[in-house]
């Protein structure tokens, strides 16, 4: 009997590390490229902006020669590309300058500030994976169906409506009116003294230190901020979902999965919905890196103390240390999400372990 | 051959359209639109979004006539914020005493200025970029994918931000902000269209012809990213809207007393409690004329584009 | 003389794989040449490295006594060999019509009188005038490979590479292509190298062919050979064994 | 001979937009304990006959038969559930490409496990045992690692075998192969065909063998049907194929071109539009 | 709900930088700091022309006008438990001067200097400090720039233990930084209540000082909560989450003042609102031109709507309160005279000219408003909108056409705003000192003089005549148009007793606030 061998079956293991090992040499290239690119782009911008910078740390009433002091102190009449090698020097040695504004350190202020979004980013994502996955299932596996209309329309809308104005209604409603929702801020100042945050995710320090009557009030100041983000990826994921459910469906693997005896459910669930989470990690990874900056229009309604706030506050005020810093920060985690999400990608799909 | 190239009386239109045996080139170009187009109008939504773009088109070119008041000139003294409904403003009136209504009638034109610039001015940047970068592959893709990368690592809305607070203010310059910062996906996608092309057996066969890089790419490869670029374009018309109006929200897009729907809501923000139709009109043109441009996008997807439906 | 196509310890590496490893062969003018061998034996590679498709790592092809350089080829080369692929499915572009595909090669060249010339190549591969402005997926398989070849000819090429010409068309479709191939290589006195996994359609077409497994030839044979049984290789009688059909145990 | 399936007049149309599709046009035949064929050209319904027997018709396709019998049970009536148990338990069917008919993240013993587990109370470690049984049984030489391969890291030939394995193991009395090796290369192709002649012969299994290649069939099956544009034209024994009435069987059987004749140019096929009738 | 004990405002507290008082000089910290800090004399409440004693028991002024002498209270201390001493006052002025951030140019414009300022500013004892000017200037001048945060107290013994030595330089002559590093963020004062933390643009916590040696402030904590607009200040209000709102625009005060657990309060402000004209503009440097577009502002109908409850019509630069202010409103408004105005200007037909206006309320309602009165008349005027940082740099460059700003007093002194929009020693674009008057390329000598003279002149009344006098040149040919002087207005919870604003940025003390 001639069996016949396949080669990738008679591949060795040592080779596979080694185009790992190629494969996270080229990425880690890549994200360092990107990074320096992505300095370079904001700190030109940050150059061109016409705002004197000298005015945002002295405001419009101080003399004229303390002005001119303090654009010597900072450097701002060397050339351009002087202020850009100090700059990253600066970055290299982990040091991001003071911020303006608030005069601490900028990695000072974005430990302080990133839990918030981050915080708010997956509790959204988390609603708009939980809600949208089994909505896009119901959809495609419903195709054509009332259902799937329903579906497609909530998605549609979620795309369309402008988030600050959604943001700005459902406050009126939920706060103003029905005050079922907190407001502003992540927590009310009633426990700015009972309550010390360890992570700075609220929701979670609180659960953990066993104070309820915290984690209520956290709850209720997220929720409202966390939905509409939620609904957002929920449009984004539930019409992914769809549509990856649908090219599975249509798949042979499925109609022997059917050949075979299975119930739909786990015919759906089993096999379809395991094959579509292949590149659906991406998606879900996607439109969490879309909601850390979809924060920023929603958090300037909600007053989020976050990233988003603190970039666009930075920025208007010349504050370009904490701009960079904040920039490199969500490049960072962009960059990160990516990586984690191929990372999962290898996981979850047998087929890119080796080659 | 007998058959006239023109529907004979025996054969409706629609036959001749839809003829699987074409008789000239004009014949097999407009057949193919017509099955696009009847695969297009099978999906009511569609339908329904075309028509909202067509209705958009024409309050923009009417605007003039279909506005009841001066967009830009109110009356501060008498009219000022006024409940829809009151006699002569139909959506009421804003803080400066302005109609609502006409503001929002010519706001379309704005509106359709800003997504036509951007596409017309990110679209093809994409399409080059990304089928140059796909089909030269090498050192050039590489280049060029990291240039889109470092565009694409900016959450958008920030880079969008910090042009324009560079650029200054106005609604050129977020048109330009926002175009600076829409063609990296394009490019994207025009990257990886090309690359499933590239290797397939029809441009390998053109090759064979001994046509050279140049005319594979604009001859034979872009034609292919053309559609799901349409599509894409179509489908982000929406978020330039919505980023556009995100930015006059922020008020660094269109200047006052311009009638663009961010800044609108924006202004109507602070009324928000007590007068909610100043932020809630524009929020509403918004939303419809937006949900229009995806319920296209998503209709000429399914017409163009089966395979990526739903992508 | 030389031989139409020399080849010459040609070798083809992908990303550290070897796809062919020092395969030689000669073709004369005028001569049908067959490959065969089992699927992912390099076959199709071998075409596509003759044609600049496919990275050469070593090894020389001659056409006509004419040295190629690495993988790049001028215009005037692709006016003297041509090739058709292995699945009609995709190697027409889907958003072209009969008439633009046939025109393409044409215009690059800047051949005159294209109405007549296109004309008569779909006359040549029996198709009419009516198939002209059609789109490729509002055909059948069988005409789609017709098409194929009707672009592949309309250079009038010296060299015509196939590539499984045939495998993915019903059996009574290929006997039609079949036919049809047979008749042009009478007609225009072109030489031929096929390549199939028949043994079948290589002895019908060919009167020489070359035997591959895992990227190198492992016998050549005339077809006359192989009918006789005249076979050394183990492998080739495996192959001449399986394409009789099954016996019963 | 007793009769296990029992098919008359079976119809599968599907409407769509530009009209109403008919693939099977009329079908009827029955079937014993033996080994039935099926032939035509691509698109003449033979898959869609297989499928509706099996109840895959796609959602939107229309099934209508004037009799559709299972051993007695009458299939047009039975429930989705019913259905769903005779699955894999009593009729099984194996596809035609390895590379895409198994789940491509759930490793080989996991699928042949599953369908066991479906239909039959048992254990993990006893039905890893029963899957590994059924691996060798398919002549797999190393079924221990096989049984935790995926599917892209073994070749079509090896993947083929794991796909019989998967459809045979909770013992059908009735197996549907559609078209089973024509992904293969000619010398698995054989591999495959004897390890299912072999599995048909000791189960004493009904088997619908369904392949566009007349040759290969009759010389594998007992009875051959030959079909064209959604209807049967022809019915013989496998042994009278020579003698075959019908243009369009008699051109299927002539067109291959073959080792040693010298037949230029080959016979081709006439299509007269009355065989579709 | 807000605890009991403490007191949460609303508040948009964005633009503090810094909260060393030799430092800061933005109107949020004027408040922090007047409330955390002590200072020699502070504004009379009863007649904000006047000043009253603070660490001061009493002060005299020599015959020759140019020395001052305090006698402190005695017992006082430092939140840290310190004493207060003259030392700490004389250090504290030292520390300001040597700093030179600023505002201390509201001290050295007496004549300090680093070199001089530990003689001219020096503790005679314990209990006595002595401060010597350059110049015999009215005492009101003097002690009206006493009041401002500039001049605040700080515990020296304190300060001195946080100092970072830093090496002296050409610009920083001194080997350590006077502690402003540390009072960025900290805190060495003696007011009635301590600064426990800041937190930029989020909150600033202010808790009970216990060694406060005035009235003990009534609750134990002041939380100003950071929030920038009024509507949500006006939710929050609403909803019990603040008690004080402190951003309120005209339709959220009505809102609140119709709510029944809810009242407002109100105070003038010293900050006027004005339009100005650059002189560089062709167009807009005809005084005919000037003065028509004085009669292009729709002064009724702002004053009705867009400032209503948030500002009263004033077309002087003096605010109301200050001494000399003038109250008169001559221009209302007239598109035909200034038509006739144009038509005389050579320009008929108008011309187009652009506008800088920064992206809040109420400047932008009022330029719109402007947009539409200065149409009437043929000018077309183009907004130009950006961030406020954005549109000063812009008007500090000169690069704009017109402009419309606020201008709040330095010090509560009718001379800081004579000086600002009359001053203008160079006028060429190198020109220094950039007073409101050189942004607009404007020059007006005549004026200018009048108001050096008015800071020499030690009796109040004729010092007040002069300013009048300078306000009527000032109102009929100047290329400023004065719209409206800002009232502060609060809303709050009715629940609270004793609260008021009051008429500086520096004197709403949070003090006497009690809770129900
Ligand atoms: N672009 C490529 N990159 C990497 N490997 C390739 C590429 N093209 C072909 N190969 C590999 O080279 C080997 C030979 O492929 P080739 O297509 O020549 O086989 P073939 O004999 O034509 O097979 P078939 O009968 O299936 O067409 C295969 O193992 C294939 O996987
Ligand atoms: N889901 C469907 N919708 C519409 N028509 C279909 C559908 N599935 C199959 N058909 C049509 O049914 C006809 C018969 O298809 P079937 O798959 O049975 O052919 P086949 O004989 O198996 O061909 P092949 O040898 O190519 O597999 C074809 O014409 C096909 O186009
Ligand atoms: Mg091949
Ligand atoms: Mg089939």
């Amino acid at each position: 009997m001639s069996t016949v061998e396949t080669t990738s079956e008679a591949r060795p293991r040592k080779g596979r590390a080694r185009a790992f090992a190629k494969a996270l040499g080229r990425f880690l290239f890549a994200a360092v490229t990107t990074y320096l690119g992505l300095l370079a782009v904001t700190f030109f911008i940050g150059r061109v902006v016409p705002i004197d910078p000298v005015l945002a740390i002295l405001g419009d009433r101080a003399p004229n020669h303390v002005v001119e002091r303090v654009r010597q102190e900072m450097g701002f009449n060397l050339p351009l590309y002087q202020q850009f090698f100090i700059y990253i020097k600066g970055i290299l040695s982990g040091d991001f300058g003071n911020s303006v504004l608030t005069t601490n350190p900028v990695m000072v202020d974005i430990r302080r500030v990133l839990p918030a979004t981050i915080e708010l980013a997956t509790l959204g994502t988390l609603i708009g994976a939980f809600v949208g996955v089994p909505l896009g299932v119901l959809a495609a596996v419903r195709r054509g169906s009332i259902a799937d209309q329903v579906v497609r329309v909530v998605g549609l809308v979620g795309y369309s409506v402008p988030i600050f104005w959604l943001a700005l209604i459902s406050l009126v409603i939920f706060y103003a009116q029905l005050r079922w929702v907190a407001f502003p801020g992540r927590i009310d100042i009633v426990f700015e003294y009972t309550f010390t945050p360890i992570t700075g995710l609220y929701l979670l320090d609180s659960a953990w230190q066993g104070q309820w009557d915290v984690f209520y009030d956290v709850f209720r100041h997220i929720i409202l901020p966390a939905s509409l983000l939620g609904y957002f990826s929920l449009a984004y994921i539930s019409r992914m979902t769809r549509s990856f459910m649908l090219n599975e469906l249509s798949q042979e693997y499925i109609v022997a999965a059917r050949a075979k005896g299975l119930s739909e459910t786990r015919v759906i669930w089993g096999h379809a919905l395991r094959n579509a989470a292949v590149p659906l990690v991406t998606v879900i990874a996607l439109s969490y890196a879309g909601l850390l900056e979809g924060s920023v229009l929603t958090e300037t309604v909600f007053s989020w103390p976050g990233i988003g706030l603190y970039i666009t506050n930075s920025l208007q005020n010349a504050d370009m240390n904490a701009v960079l810093g904040g920039t490199i920060v969500i490049g960072t985690v962009f960059i990160g999400i990516n990586l984690l999400s191929d990372l999962l990608y290898r996981t979850l799909d047998p087929r890119t372990r080796n080659r | 051959m007998t058959a006239p190239a023109s529907p004979s009386p025996a054969m409706s239109r629609r036959e001749w359209l839809l003829s699987d045996r074409p008789q000239s080139r004009l014949q097999a170009r407009l057949g193919r639109a017509y099955v696009t187009w009847r695969q297009f109008t099978a999906n009511r939504l569609a339908v329904v979004g075309l028509l909202i773009i067509i209705a958009l088109l024409f309050i923009a070119a009417f605007a003039n006539l279909i506005a009841t008041h001066d967009p830009v000139v109110g009356d501060l003294r008498n009219a000022r914020l006024l409940p829809p409904g009151t006699a002569e403003y139909l959506l009421g009136t804003d803080d400066q005493g302005r109609d609502i209504f006409s503001r929002l009638i010519y706001g379309s034109r704005l509106t359709l200025l800003v997504i036509v610039l951007v596409a017309v001015i990110s679209a093809p940047i994409g399409l080059i970029v990304g089928t140059v970068s796909g089909y030269a592959g090498g050192w050039v893709d590489a280049t060029l994918m990291r240039i889109t990368d470092i565009f694409l690592a900016f959450p958008k809305l920030v880079l969008a931000l910090a042009f324009v607070a560079a650029l200054g203010p106005g609604i050129q310059n977020a048109i330009i902000a926002i175009a600076i910062t829409s063609w990296p996906p394009y490019a994207r996608i025009a990257r990886a269209e090309t690359l499933t092309v590239r290797r397939s057996d029809y441009i390998s066969a053109v090759k064979l012809m001994g046509a050279s890089p140049l005319r594979i790419i604009v001859r034979h490869v872009m034609p292919l990213c053309i559609s799901s670029l349409i599509v894409r374009v179509t489908l982000d018309m929406a978020g330039i809207i919505l980023t556009a109006a995100g930015l006059g929200f922020l008020g660094l897009g269109a200047q006052p007393p311009l009638p663009e729907w961010g800044a609108m809501i924006a202004s109507g923000r602070r009324f928000i409690l007590d007068q909610w139709w100043v932020a809630a009109m524009p929020g509403i043109a918004i939303l419809i004329v937006s949900l229009g441009f995806n319920l296209l996008g998503d209709g000429l997807r399914d017409a163009l584009d089966p395979k990526e439906a739903g992508q | 003389m030389s031989a139409a196509l020399e080849i010459d310890n040609l070798s083809v590496v992908y990303d550290e794989f070897h796809a062919l490893k020092d395969v030689s062969l000669a073709v004369e003018r005028g001569e049908s040449f067959g490959l065969v061998g089992e699927s992912g034996s390099g076959k199709s590679t071998l075409l596509r490295a003759v044609a600049g498709l496919a990275p050469i790592s070593s090894g020389a092809i001659r056409i006509d006594g004419e040295a190629l350089k690495g993988s790049n080829r001028s215009k005037i080369f692709y006016r003297r060999v041509q090739m058709v692929f292995q699945d009609p499915y995709g190697s027409l572009h889907p958003r072209q019509t009969i008439d633009r595909l046939l025109l393409e090669p044409l215009v690059i060249h800047g051949i005159a009188d294209g109405e007549r010339r296109i004309e008569r190549a779909l006359d040549e591969v029996g198709l009419g005038n009516g198939f002209r402005f059609r789109y490729p997926h509002q055909l059948s398989g069988g005409q789609r490979q017709r098409v194929a070849i009707a672009r592949a000819l309309i250079v009038e090429p010296s060299i015509l590479l196939l590539d499984e010409p045939t495998s993915a068309l019903d059996a009574s479709v290929q006997a039609e292509v079949l036919n049809l191939l047979e008749q042009i290589l009478r007609d225009r006195k072109l030489t031929f190298v096929m390549v199939s996994h028949d043994l079948g359609v290589v002895t019908h077409m060919c009167e020489r062919l070359a035997v591959m497994r895992n990227g190198a030839v492992v016998e050549r044979l005339s077809s006359r050979e192989l009918a006789d049984g005249a076979v050394h290789e183990d492998y080739t009688r495996n192959l001449m064994i399986a394409s009789k059909g099954f016996v019963k145990a | 001979m007793t009769t296990l399936l029992t098919v008359d007049n079976l119809k599968v149309s599907y409407p769509t937009r530009t009209g109403v599709i008919e693939a099977v046009r009329g079908v009827s035949f029955t079937l014993g304990k033996e080994r039935l064929g099926i032939v035509g050209e691509s698109g003449s319904g033979k898959s869609q006959t297989g499928r509706a027997i099996m109840g895959l018709t796609p959602k939107h396709g229309i099934v209508t038969a004037d009799r559709l019998d299972f051993n007695g049970i009458d299939l047009l009536k039975a429930s989705a559930g019913e259905r769903r148990r005779l699955r894999g338990k009593r009729i099984a069917m194996i596809l035609q490409d390895p590379k895409y008919s198994l789940d491509p993240v759930m490793t080989i013993g996991r699928q042949i496990c599953e369908t066991l587990r479906t239909h039959e109370k048992l254990g993990k470690a006893e039905a890893r045992e029963r899957a590994l049984a059924m691996l060798e049984a398919v002549q797999i030489r190393d079924p221990k690692r096989v049984f935790d391969l995926h599917p892209h890291e073994v070749s079509g030939g090896m993947g083929q075998r794991a796909m019989i394995a998967m459809m045979l193991i909770a013992g059908p009395e009735l197996l549907i192969a559609d078209e089973p090796t024509s992904a293969l290369d000619v010398t698995v192709q054989l591999d495959v065909l004897r390890i299912m002649d072999r599995l048909v012969a000791d189960r004493g299994m009904g088997l619908i063998f369904v392949s566009h290649d007349l040759r290969l069939v009759s010389s594998f099956c007992d009875r051959v049907i030959v079909m064209y544009a959604g209807k049967i034209v022809e019915e013989l024994a496998a042994a009278d194929l020579k003698h075959a009435q019908h243009p369009y069987t008699q051109g299927l059987l002539n067109c291959m071109p073959e080792i040693g004749s010298n037949r230029h140019p080959l016979p081709v096929l006439d299509r007269k539009p009355e065989w579709a009738a | 709900e807000t605890p009991k004990d403490t007191l949460v405002e609303g508040f948009a507290i964005d633009d503090i930088i810094t909260m060393d008082p030799g430092e800061a000089f933005e109107l949020s910290t004027a408040e922090i700091t007047s409330n955390s800090y002590s200072l020699l004399v502070r504004l009379d409440m009863d007649d904000t022309s006047k000043v009253k004693g603070d660490l001061a028991d009493s002060w005299s002024v020599s015959d020759d006008g140019l020395t001052y002498t305090f006698k402190l209270k005695s017992g006082m201390k430092f939140a840290s438990g310190n004493p207060i001493t003259a030392e700490d006052v004389a250090w504290s002025f030292e520390r300001a001067v040597k700093l030179d951030k600023s505002p201390a140019f509201i001290l050295t414009q007496f004549g300090l200097t680093g070199d001089n300022v530990s003689e001219k500013a020096k503790a005679a004892d314990a209990g006595t400090f002595v401060f010597t000017v350059d110049k015999a200037y009215a005492p009101s001048f003097v002690l009206n720039c006493l009041t401002a945060t500039v001049a605040s107290v700080v515990d020296k013994k304190l300060v001195m233990d946080h100092v970072k030595a830093v090496t002296p330089d050409a610009e920083h002559k001194y080997d350590n930084d006077f502690g402003n590093e540390w009072l960025k963020t900290g805190y060495a004062g003696s007011g009635a209540f301590k600064l426990r933390e800041w937190r930029a643009n989020e909150v600033v916590v202010l808790e009970r000082n216990d060694n406060y040696y005035g009235d003990k402030a009534k609750l134990n904590r002041v939380i100003y909560r950071y929030m920038k607009e009024s509507s949500a200040q006006r939710l929050a209000l609403e909803a019990g989450d603040i008690d004080i709102a402190r951003n309120l625009e005209p339709g959220d005060i009505d809102a609140v003042s119709k709510n029944a657990d809810l009242a407002t309060t109100s105070a003038p402000k010293g900050t006027i609102y004005y339009v100005s004209l650059n002189n560089k503009n062709e167009n807009l440097k005809k005084p005919e031109v000037q003065e028509a577009f004085k009669y292009l502002v729709d002064y009724d109908a702002i004053g009705a709507t867009l400032i209503k409850g948030i500002g009263e019509i004033h077309q002087t630069f003096l605010p109301k309160g200050q001494l000399g202010a003038l109250d008169e409103n001559p221009y209302k408004l007239d598109v035909a005279k200034a038509k006739e105005l144009l038509a005389k200007a050579g320009v008929p037909d108008g011309f187009s000219i652009t506008m800088d206006v920064r992206n809040s309320q109420p400047v932008t309602g009022i330029a719109e408003s402007m947009q539409q009165t200065l149409a009437q008349a043929g000018v077309k005027m183009e907004i130009i909108p950006g961030d406020g940082k954005q549109t000063l740099t812009k008007y500090r460059a000169r690069t704009h056409d017109m402009y419309i700003g606020q201008w709040g007093s330095d010090y509560f002194d009718p001379n800081s705003n004579a000086d600002t929009f009359t001053g203008n020693p160079d006028n060429s674009d190198a020109g220094t000192v950039k007073t409101l008057a050189w942004r607009n390329t404007w020059e007006a000598p005549e004026l200018d003089k009048e108001a050096k003279a008015a800071l020499l002149e030690r009796d109040a009344a004729k010092r007040a005549a002069i300013y009048q006098d300078i306000q009527k040149k000032y109102l009929a040919n100047s290329p400023f148009v004065f719209i409206f002087q800002q009232t502060e207005v609060a809303g709050y919870r009715k629940n609270l007793k004793d609260f008021k604003l009051g008429p500086s940025f520096d004197t709403n003390f949070v003090g006497p606030i009690a809770k129900e």
